[in-house]
């Protein structure tokens, strides 16, 4: 057991995965004698190898298909994506085509390929290294999509998607990577593909969220507990499947659901999450179904006075949490 | 009864007389199946088809430079008479088009030619153009990794050529030298796009030089020049010394597919030129010059070959559809979570 | 007045914004002397010649990324995506491009571009040539997206989408193309970006469609009418912004939500438009807010027997207006 | 007081003498304000900056070439010289970098370099490498048809050569013979992945062969010759003649940006060399070879510069940031609906 943050979690992830099992190659952008751009892949190349780390050349839809063609011939790549803001070339070969391998080929053929992608604001990234992009993959069928938000699960759900046999997106908050620091046992360990954790118990409402947010509504929960309002907080982990059972028992019971996420709402995980609990939670609820998340602009400004705006935030979550408590 | 060749001859040989007369018999029958897939779209039994006819000679001779023991085959949905040459049976292929539940490639989830072949490396994601690049890419640089000789071929249209996939794909294979080639049948027509509109030069190989390799160009109706340029090709990728382009030069004699009707782009004469390009004249021509095939030989050939279709046809026609219960199988292989 | 198909109504328009506005030009793959593969440019051509109907070479990222140039240097070209499944190469100039030209350069550009893109199933198009992609582009801020489902809805969307100086996504069935008939105005006229319709009213619920889907609703309500149900079917034509008062103006009227979509449910336009519902419309509805769609698999498979299974039917919908009129 | 030069020649003639100090004084001016950024960074005001330290006399001496009355320019985040060439203040120029309300390309909402210039046509709408080439061609394809001589000029960088995206826009612009310059700055580095992990091949430039147009190399140290090289391409594309590929091979002095540690990847002797092609070194010393410019003369250019960028630094960084609620503002022009 060692204190971590996350971006030592991946890495030491990456280490012992690749140590574990030959197959398992990394490559992107920058990902070898640099160590990657957040150094997710710092000394690897040391360790394993200009044939195991491979720079590949500035081509997304190129990192990816290699990926998946490598994928399908024996190896488990992890292909990082530099920037989430940059995987749009690459939605091609990997919403076209990595997610209906195995459908397509009627399970002839498998790509066991993880994509790690670090997402999301705070960080003055401006309009192109702020995004959040799960939607098109938490839509599509055949992918599966993590979103660890502390070191703990970022170990866990990446060895799981690296030993997967299917494609897994992971989704690493770049906000947390240094921010969030925890415990991470030295041994090895999983965490499966689909469970939610419930972060904090309560019994008044139930926060529904992922990634940063987990974060800042923890914060957010402790502020509430001081006026008396005492808040669940559930994290998501898995944005596809999502875990519907653990989102309506949760909500069910509080009887008062708010979903948080950073990412704009309109049809986004916080749509579908509200469309679970408004279909299995309608006769328990005491409240309306509400979302808390930036508003509906290109995520997010430049501008430090902007994006602190743009972003939700411990106070605006609190401020949330205590409107519905009093409906 | 005719069977298809699933047994090249020693890939680093010249081609024998006898077995170009047996690449000649698998041209016919991948002609006549051709046929009959249109027909059976014509009778409302398949709802789409795309044809090899004009490409056989050049899908045949590649492959027949390959080894289907190791090599990895990228095909897209053209490719007929290269299934056809890797020992696809004529069920096999009626029952991709036919969608019927024993579809070899995809159990009919998918369009004909697509999914993955029971028996060799040969594999067609989806109907996307050139994300086969890529992936080919990828499938070469694995071999290297695992240190296999293997040797995979991609194959796309002049169409293809245009796409950003097929520029990453070539450029990181002459970077790392991958064990790859890349096969690009140009008809002069993507649909109705002309190749003029395509791209601002003549060929498709000149391209290679961009990317630090050989690029080939052969007249996709010879049989021979084909064989020739792909054995090269294939023997410098497994030496280690990297991928190779190969345009091969052929006529698309059919309308794009099925769905189409290339009267609406392509001139009357554009249209009649291509009878001389017809690859399976051409062959019969040539072995009736060098003395290997008589008249009666050809007309058995065909004969034989239109019979292996009526029977294949019977066969299919026959079997059943797949139920609905297995359209739920082999999203992800993942327990628990609702995927 | 005439009676149009879809496809016609589509063709025409197309041809009438070109005589209104020289600076309109189509461009995609087969769009000159092929009339594109469904016909929807037919003769185009011939009137406008080749610099205004240009053949694109086979690359979708550069039909979008030139349909952009085009747009901010005086254009207002209109880009035809040849089937849904092949727009995820220009991912990366729509929705990480031309939604936020507008936004990123403080409102000094604008990009008046119209992207046209036929999709959806039950054509026998298998998994790629069936896909439903309105997820992502009905997610960014900086969008437009329409999905018009009748000629004359198709007319009147098309005709805003190209007069409009923002980047509009317009959506058509390509099922509904030749099946879907109906009465459509000589004279010129635009329908506005953002508003649903009833397109028949009822008081027992709602039910919230679009695409063909509305067709097959129709018909389901019809059914249910027989049965004494009396089905209100709200069409949202607009897909972003989803129409969200007449949305909840509806639930809340008849108290009974059902949305009908044929593309997967998980993290959809379903998903949004149960998250306003549950919402907005809480305190107003007397039964959980119900969605049909399709399973989570690859949409959707070749086998006809299979695309059928697959496919919300009238008989599907009729069974869940049932079901939720017993609630 | 040093001011910048948004007076460029007549494109069609060679440089003067005087044109060339001139040029020069652009180049130190740019090159002071470029180090003033990154001490701002390091003081914790600018977020983020990249450099055009080595870059200087290739995106001057380009710019000088065209006629920025008409022209298109679609730059990167590295085109910091060129947007001083065509006239930016350095008050402009670090408006946004401290992202201040007054910043002229997108209001503080975007990565400086990042927006559109108010008075000339430059813009670049985002981060994402190569999606200016596609774009490019569409500006210059608007030009053809509404009978404009005006040229695009497209900047990227040797990584950017990889990307998709650039090969579908050269492609596009070869059949098309579109008026557009892809102008490559080669610096063999993106970030840290060296040009031979980039490419199989000495130079982008060679490339434009398999597109149907000229590919021209030359030396990014020189400014003549980059003027000559864009002057003859300009021409090109004004008379109808179509595109070229220009590769300026430069260095790039400082690390990919100020987030990054070249000396992680980066040899010493790598990084030891290029101080023998810092430009405004090379171009110092050709003006006192031909006596055009005095030790002393070149002292004050260099303190005039200083000078200029002391004082625009003192104006902006008492300038306010913008405010929240203009955050709102140009999402789409729309009236209804919630956009
Ligand atoms: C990315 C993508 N865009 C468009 C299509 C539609 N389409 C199918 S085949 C085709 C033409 C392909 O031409 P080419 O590559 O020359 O192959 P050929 O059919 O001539 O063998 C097009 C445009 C597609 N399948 N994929
Ligand atoms: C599509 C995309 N992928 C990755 C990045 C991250 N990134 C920013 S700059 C850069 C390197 C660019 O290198 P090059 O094109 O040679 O330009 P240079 O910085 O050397 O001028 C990378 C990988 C990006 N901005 N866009
Ligand atoms: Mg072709
Ligand atoms: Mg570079």
């Amino acid at each position: 057991m060692s204190e971590q943050t996350v971006i030592e979690a991946v890495r030491a992830t990456l280490q012992s995965e690749m140590r574990r099992d030959d197959t398992v190659i990394v490559l992107g952008e920058d990902v070898g004698s640099r160590g990657g751009v957040f150094l997710a892949t710092d000394g690897l190349i040391d360790e394993f190898g200009e044939n195991r780390v491979i720079d590949m050349p500035l081509a997304e839809s190129l990192i990816c298909g290699v990926a998946l063609g490598a994928a399908v011939n024996g190896m488990r790549p992890v292909a990082e994506i530099q920037f989430a803001d940059f995987v749009w070339p690459a939605i091609n070969q990997l919403v076209g085509e990595a997610s209906k391998v195995r459908y397509g080929t009627n399970g002839v053929k498998t790509a066991p390929m993880t994509v790690r992608i670090p997402y999301g604001g705070g960080v003055r990234g401006g309009l192109y290294h702020s995004q959040s992009i799960e939607v098109l993959f938490s839509h599509t069928p055949g992918l599966s999509v993590v979103a660890p938000a502390t070191p703990y699960d970022a170990k866990g759900l990446l060895a799981t998607a690296i030993r997967t046999d299917d494609p897994v997106i992971v989704l690493e908050h770049k906000r947390t990577y240094r921010l969030v620091k925890g415990d991470v046992p030295d041994e090895d360990y999983t965490i499966p593909i689909g469970k939610a954790e419930i972060k904090r118990p309560g019994t008044d409402m139930t926060i529904v969220t992922y990634g940063l947010m987990l974060h800042y509504s923890l914060q957010a929960a402790e502020m509430a507990a001081a006026n008396g309002i005492d808040v669940e907080v559930l994290d998501l982990r898995t944005l596809r499947p999502l875990d519907a059972d653990a989102i309506a028992e949760s909500a069910s019971r509080t009887g008062k659901a708010l979903i948080v996420q950073e990412d704009t709402p309109a049809v986004s995980i916080s749509s579908e999450v509200a469309a679970i609990i408004g279909e299995r939670c309608f006769f328990d609820l005491d409240g309306p179904i509400t979302r808390l998340g930036p508003p509906e602009l290109p995520p997010m400004p430049f501008s430090p006075i902007q994006e602190a705006a743009f972003m939700p935030s411990p106070e605006k979550i609190l401020a949330a949490i205590t409107k519905l408590s009093e409906i | 009864m005719l069977t298809t060749t699933n047994k090249p001859s020693d890939p680093t040989e010249q081609l024998s007389g006898t077995r170009l007369v047996e690449l000649y018999q698998t041209m016919v029958l991948s002609r006549y199946l051709d046929e009959r897939v249109w027909l059976l779209n014509r009778q409302g039994k398949a709802a789409i088809a795309a044809s090899a006819q004009g490409h056989e000679a050049t899908q045949v001779a590649c492959i027949e430079a390959t080894d289907p023991s190791k090599d990895h085959y990228l095909i897209y949905y053209r490719q007929f008479a290269a299934m056809m040459a890797l020992g696809t049976t004529p069920e096999e292929m009626l029952r991709g088009f036919l969608a019927k539940e024993d579809d070899p490639m995809s159990g009919a989830r998918q369009f004909p030619l697509h999914g993955a072949h029971p028996r060799v490396d040969l594999f067609n994601f989806s109907n996307v153009i050139a994300t086969q690049l890529p992936q080919a890419a990828g499938v070469a640089l694995a071999d290297t990794l695992k240190g296999s000789d293997a040797v995979t071929i991609v194959f796309f249209g002049d169409g293809a050529s245009s796409q950003g996939d097929t520029h990453e794909a070539m450029n990181f294979a002459g970077v790392h030298k991958l064990p790859v080639i890349f096969f690009c049948e140009n008809n002069r027509y993507a649909i109705s796009v002309p190749i003029e509109k395509q791209m601002g030069v003549e060929s498709v190989a000149s391209r290679a030089a961009g990317y630090g390799f050989p690029g080939v160009q052969v007249d996709g109706t010879d049989v021979v020049a084909v064989h020739e340029a792909t054995k090269a090709a294939v023997e410098r990728a497994r030496a280690g010394d990297g991928p190779t382009l190969i345009e091969a030069s052929v006529e698309r004699l059919l309308p794009h597919t099925t769905d189409d009707d290339h009267t609406r782009y392509r001139s009357a004469e554009d249209i009649a030129q291509m009878a001389n390009r017809d690859p399976i004249k051409i062959l019969s021509e040539l072995l009736k010059r060098r003395d290997l095939l008589t008249d009666d030989a050809d007309a058995e050939i065909h004969a034989a070959a239109k019979k292996r279709v009526n029977v294949a046809t019977d066969t299919v026609d026959a079997e059943p559809y797949p139920s609905v219960d297995t359209m739920f199988d082999h999203v992800v292989d993942s327990v628990g979570g609702n995927f």
